[in-house]
């Protein structure tokens, strides 16, 4: 299959699932990363596949949180007024190139490009700086990938979806200390597509659709080397307070239900949860082990199987808040967890950047 | 600032340089077979605009519906449009003057991009050309080395 | 539609090649400039677009290495990928979606890539890409096509070269602004045929930067406010055989929703002034016939009717358009920023008279798959 | 003609070429380089508003929205803040080959500069570094230097 015709079988599944045609939609937002299929201005070319032909197209790029910004702008193109029906797609073939090889290319060329080895060195630095300060261990860690894989077998889309023990995650190759092959996401193939719409269109398209209650953004690193390791993920405790604030969250883990995150590695299912406020300070392995985040817990993370089930990556951001716009809708089958009301979805990518996407069953 | 008249601002060398690999998919892979093991030109049929595509689709982009009507285009066709490329690039398929052409082969309703190599000064909009084969095929779009005014 | 308007706009001077500046630095200088043109702080731009390709720029992430220098610390951002009309559309329905004011800034350097190599990806990896087709050889065709549908001459087309890179003497930040006749682009080097040198657009190093605000934000801003009246974009197919190359019918299409949206119905009469995306030079007539200015294949007459000039009834790229100063991304945005200056009667020696109504106008993909057109008045 | 059945063979086209770029490394970049040339010391650069001190200096600071202008003379050494051994094979985009492994890759806070720099450590031995180690940066002789980061072959670790 092409990368026209994976988007194809995305969209033209998302139209079955809303019972709409290409006709009803009035807009295309469409993401991925140029270098990891050498594909220039994936808005053009897709457009067979997209449906874009004589439809307004743009392309997003942001890189990690691609998917989350593409949800974003399609969120915008609707709320402007101009657009009723937007649909919103994340695709990545990443079978197509080396993916570590095209991942380097996204450092400065100047500066970094002729050491950097790709996302897991700078990956592994926060890692041990959060074990330091937490007093964490590796197995903590490892609970975490065990978790979201075997949440994965609830889900038909996911890559990977052989169940793993916390003993096969610390068996498994040290790739940098601490982390290990199955800390780490996957290179997957694959397609997304979403469609956002007005609250009229909203309404004559299902009774329950997912109301976006609030997006936030930060993206404000531009160099590597400003990351503080040893602090919390800033961007995501920045943008997850806005977004709290814009949706009138006041408890996060009392009133959000479910969370679809971007964790590209184990140890982000520790540490990043308490820059959500899901839980205080350096009491991430304590609250994963309680059981809290598995389904059936308070606030379940990653009914799907997240990033580390699955990662295509111009789709995976796209892919949470898919997955946290199911959850809402209640149509997650094996997945889904009861009676939700409120989820999030988050982006991760770019220099330690964040995206936060809230939706609820009621309307703002 | 003092510092900045007296620095000179210098430039660095470099490039990215990996390989792709794109799938060409089932459709795409039946129209390249054909071509390499048959020397046949296939196309595709929309179901609903009945718009015969060369190279076949999947799927048609303007009425969004799969497609999987197949039949065998000639191996002639009109020539569309033209230019004769005069400047050089290292990607190209042939030495300078070469032209491209669009071309739209009997019983397609698209064109196709493809190369004309000899008689530039005859080439025009209009014209008839065939598909001239290369000998080693090798499953892509140079298996039809160019195509030759008749 | 609510009032939204550009409140600030910059661009650098084009150049062949800036070799002291950084993507960084050029983003830098125009957002600062920006900042300075519209009398406003950083503090009231409450979300930024940056515009950026990862071909252009060799760079994964492109957006990384400008954030910052786009004042987009800690601040809501997101990245289009594509000509700057496109960036500051996003920008405006952001504006329209609920933030304050939006800075669209676009940067390229096409001195530090390989023009060829860069558009060759634009075009389809199994078919087309390798027969080594890039931009030049694909606008050829399209050229050939618009002549042969139209019995247009390569005259016709030299003129515009002509017009436009004569307008660019009036312009400070153009590039080649140069005084030649219809023969000199003729006997210009043949490149792609029909198309010769003086057919086509300069390689250049530059960057655009301007702020879209809500009527509030506008009202304190220290400039005439620039009022978006209808704004629309469109894609037609991609495969170059799959279109007719000589029928811009989602540039017609574009045009179409941003008319109906500013309450536009004869354009030629209610529009004063356009600056139009002419990387080659048949580019300008044809899309002036997709914008609806003149009736299919009537592109060359406006201009020898004297229409279009400076002294006409609707002079087109008074600037000098993409013919003169051609960063890829950046130009589109150049475009509407030239539309604002007009209106604002900033224009200086290229100001056309009495502009209450302008056109500016963007691409994206090969031969104009994708258009983007506004429409931008004065109080 | 029928339908397609199962595609038996399913093809894939490759593409191998390099995409040549020239990048500018701006004023900023090039003092940095101009420095190591010159006098084999480092140079950073110092924020008027909030005293921040980056190495390689860069002309504005982010979270203040401030152009920086006061260069900081640096010495050649610094501190390790973090090291990874790389012993995952992969392509390098730089060369289209395999980059040579293993190597290890240092986050380095130069003495005096509050932010990090990213260089390699010349030692593959896991046990005889650690996280707060002195470093000094050992540097090309000055006939092969080309003005680019490399001219820093790569940092030695320093006996306490």
């Amino acid at each position: 299959m092409n990368g026209r015709e994976l988007i194809y079988e995305a969209v033209s599944r998302s139209l079955v699932d809303c019972e709409l045609t290409i006709e009803d939609i009035d807009a295309i937002v469409i993401g991925n990363m140029d270098h990891f299929e050498s594909i220039n201005s994936a808005d053009t070319w897709s457009v067979e596949g997209s449906g874009g032909v004589m439809k307004p197209i743009m392309k997003i790029n942001t890189g990690g949180t691609t998917g989350t910004s593409v949800a974003i702008a399609a969120y915008y193109h609707v709320a402007s007024g101009i657009f009723d029906r937007v649909l919103a797609i994340g695709w990545e073939k990443n079978s197509e190139s080396d993916t570590t090889g095209a991942i380097i290319t996204c450092s400065d060329p100047i500066w970094d490009r002729f050491s950097y080895s790709g996302a897991i060195p700078s990956l592994a630095t926060e890692a041990i700086g959060y074990l330091k300060r937490s007093g964490a261990t590796q197995e903590d860690a490892a609970r975490v990938a065990v978790r979201d894989r075997t949440h994965a077998l609830n889900n038909p889309y996911a890559h990977l979806r052989k169940p793993i023990t916390v003993q096969d995650v610390m068996e498994s190759p040290m790739l940098a200390y601490p982390i290990k092959l199955l800390d780490v996401c996957p290179r997957s193939d694959g397609a997304c597509a979403v469609v956002f719409a007005s609250e009229e269109a909203a309404r004559r398209i299902t009774a329950k659709p997912a109301w976006v209650t609030a997006c936030s953004v930060r993206h404000s690193l531009s160099w590597f080397g400003d990351f503080d390791f040893d602090a919390g993920l800033l961007s995501l405790a920045r943008a997850s307070r806005e977004a709290y604030e814009k949706a009138g969250i006041k408890s996060p883990p009392d009133e959000i239900d479910v969370a679809e995150l971007y964790l590209p590695y184990s140890y982000a299912g520790l540490k990043w949860i308490e820059d959500l406020g899901f839980c205080p300070q350096n009491k991430a392995p304590e609250f994963v082990w309680s059981g809290a985040t598995d389904m059936g817990g308070r606030i379940p993370i990653n009914p799907s199987g997240g990033v580390i089930s699955t990662n295509c990556i111009g789709a995976t951001a796209l892919l949470r808040v898919a997955e946290a716009a199911i959850q809402v809708m209640g149509r997650g089958g094996e997945r889904q967890v009861p009676d939700v009301v409120n989820s999030l979805a988050t982006g991760f990518g770019g220099c330690f950047w964040s995206d936060v996407f809230l939706m609820s069953s009621c309307m703002p | 600032m003092d510092w900045l008249v007296h620095t000179e601002a210098v430039t660095q060398k470099g490039q990215i340089s990996l390989p792709y690999r794109w799938w060409v998919g089932e459709t795409g892979s039946r129209f390249l077979t054909a071509l390499r093991d048959e020397g046949k030109i296939l196309g595709n049929r929309c179901p609903s605009c009945a718009t015969v595509y060369v190279p076949p689709r999947k799927n048609c982009g303007a009425c969004f519906r799969e497609i999987d009507d197949w039949l065998e285009l000639g191996d002639e066709g009109v020539v569309t449009s033209h230019t004769v490329i005069r400047f050089p690039f290292d990607l190209h398929p042939a030495p300078v003057p070469f032209a491209y052409a669009l071309i739209r082969l009997d019983g397609a309703d698209t064109a196709i991009l493809h190369v004309i190599k000899e008689n530039l000064n005859s080439l025009r909009n209009g014209a008839r050309v065939k598909a001239v084969f290369a000998e080693q095929r090798c499953g892509n779009i140079l298996d039809i080395e160019f195509f030759r005014l008749i | 539609m609510e009032k939204i308007a550009i409140v600030g706009l910059a661009q650098t001077k084009f150049e062949r090649r800036k070799p002291d500046k950084t993507y960084y630095d050029l983003v830098y200088e125009v957002t600062r400039d920006a900042l300075e043109d519209s009398g406003l702080t950083l503090a009231d731009i409450d979300n930024v677009i940056t515009v950026s390709n990862d071909f252009l720029d060799g760079r994964t992430i492109s957006s990384m290495a400008v954030g910052e220098a786009a004042g987009g610390h800690d601040k809501n951002i997101s990245t289009v990928e594509g000509d700057g009309t496109f960036g500051a559309f996003y920008g405006a329905i952001r504006v329209l979606g609920g933030f304050r004011s939006t800075l669209v800034v676009a940067h390229s350097k096409g001195s530090e890539g390989n023009v060829s190599y860069i558009s060759n990806a634009l075009f389809d990896p199994i078919y087309q890409r390798p027969l080594g087709i890039e931009s030049l050889a694909s606008a050829a065709l399209q050229a050939n096509s618009y002549m042969e549908k139209f019995g247009l001459s390569e005259i016709d087309f030299a003129k515009f070269s002509v017009k436009n890179h004569g307008n660019a003497w009036n312009n400070p930040y153009a590039q080649i602004p140069l005084t030649i006749t219809v023969q000199d682009v003729l006997s210009s080097p043949k490149l792609a045929d029909p198309i010769k040198l003086l057919d086509c657009s300069p390689i250049s190093d530059g960057a655009a930067a301007i702020i879209i605000a809500d009527e509030k934000t506008a009202m304190k801003s220290a400039k005439k406010p620039v009022w978006i009246r209808g704004i629309g974009h469109c894609c037609e197919e991609y495969f170059l055989g799959d279109r007719d190359l000589a029928d811009p019918r989602a540039l017609r299409s574009a045009a179409k929703k941003a008319f109906e949206m500013a309450g536009i119905s004869n354009p030629s009469r209610e529009i004063r002034v356009a600056e139009v995306y002419d990387a080659f030079s048949y580019m300008e007539p044809l899309w002036l016939e997709g914008l609806g200015f003149c009736k299919p294949g009537g592109g060359p007459e406006l201009l020898d009717c004297g229409v279009i000039s400076r002294g006409g009834t609707l002079p087109v790229n008074p600037s000098g358009g993409v013919l003169s100063a051609h960063a890829v991304l950046v130009a589109g945005l150049v475009r509407l920023i030239e539309a604002a200056l007009q209106l604002r009667g900033e224009a200086q020696g290229r100001q056309v008279e009495d502009v209450h109504r302008a056109l500016a106008h963007g691409i994206n993909g090969p031969c104009g798959q994708s258009h983007c057109v506004w429409v931008l008045e004065s109080d | 003609m029928k339908p397609s059945d199962k595609q038996a063979e399913l093809l894939a086209i490759t593409f191998e070429r390099a995409m040549p770029y020239e990048w500018s490394v701006g004023k900023y970049g090039s003092r940095f380089f101009q420095e190591i040339r010159e006098h084999h010391r480092f140079v950073g650069i110092r924020c008027p508003r909030c005293h921040k001190v980056y190495a390689p200096p860069r002309r504005l600071c982010g979270p203040c929205f401030a152009e920086m202008t006061e260069l900081v003379t640096l010495s050649d050494t610094g501190v390790l803040k973090a090291f990874t051994v790389v012993n995952y094979p992969f392509l390098d985009p730089n060369s289209g080959k395999n980059r040579p492994i293993p190597y290890t890759y240092g986050y380095i806070q130069l003495d005096g500069a509050d932010s990090i720099f990213s260089h390699i450590v010349n030692e593959i031995d896991t046990s005889k570094m650690r996280v707060g180690m002195k470093v000094k940066a050992v540097f090309r002789n000055n006939a092969d230097m080309k003005g680019n980061v490399e001219d820093i072959k790569y940092f030695d670790l320093v006996d306490p």
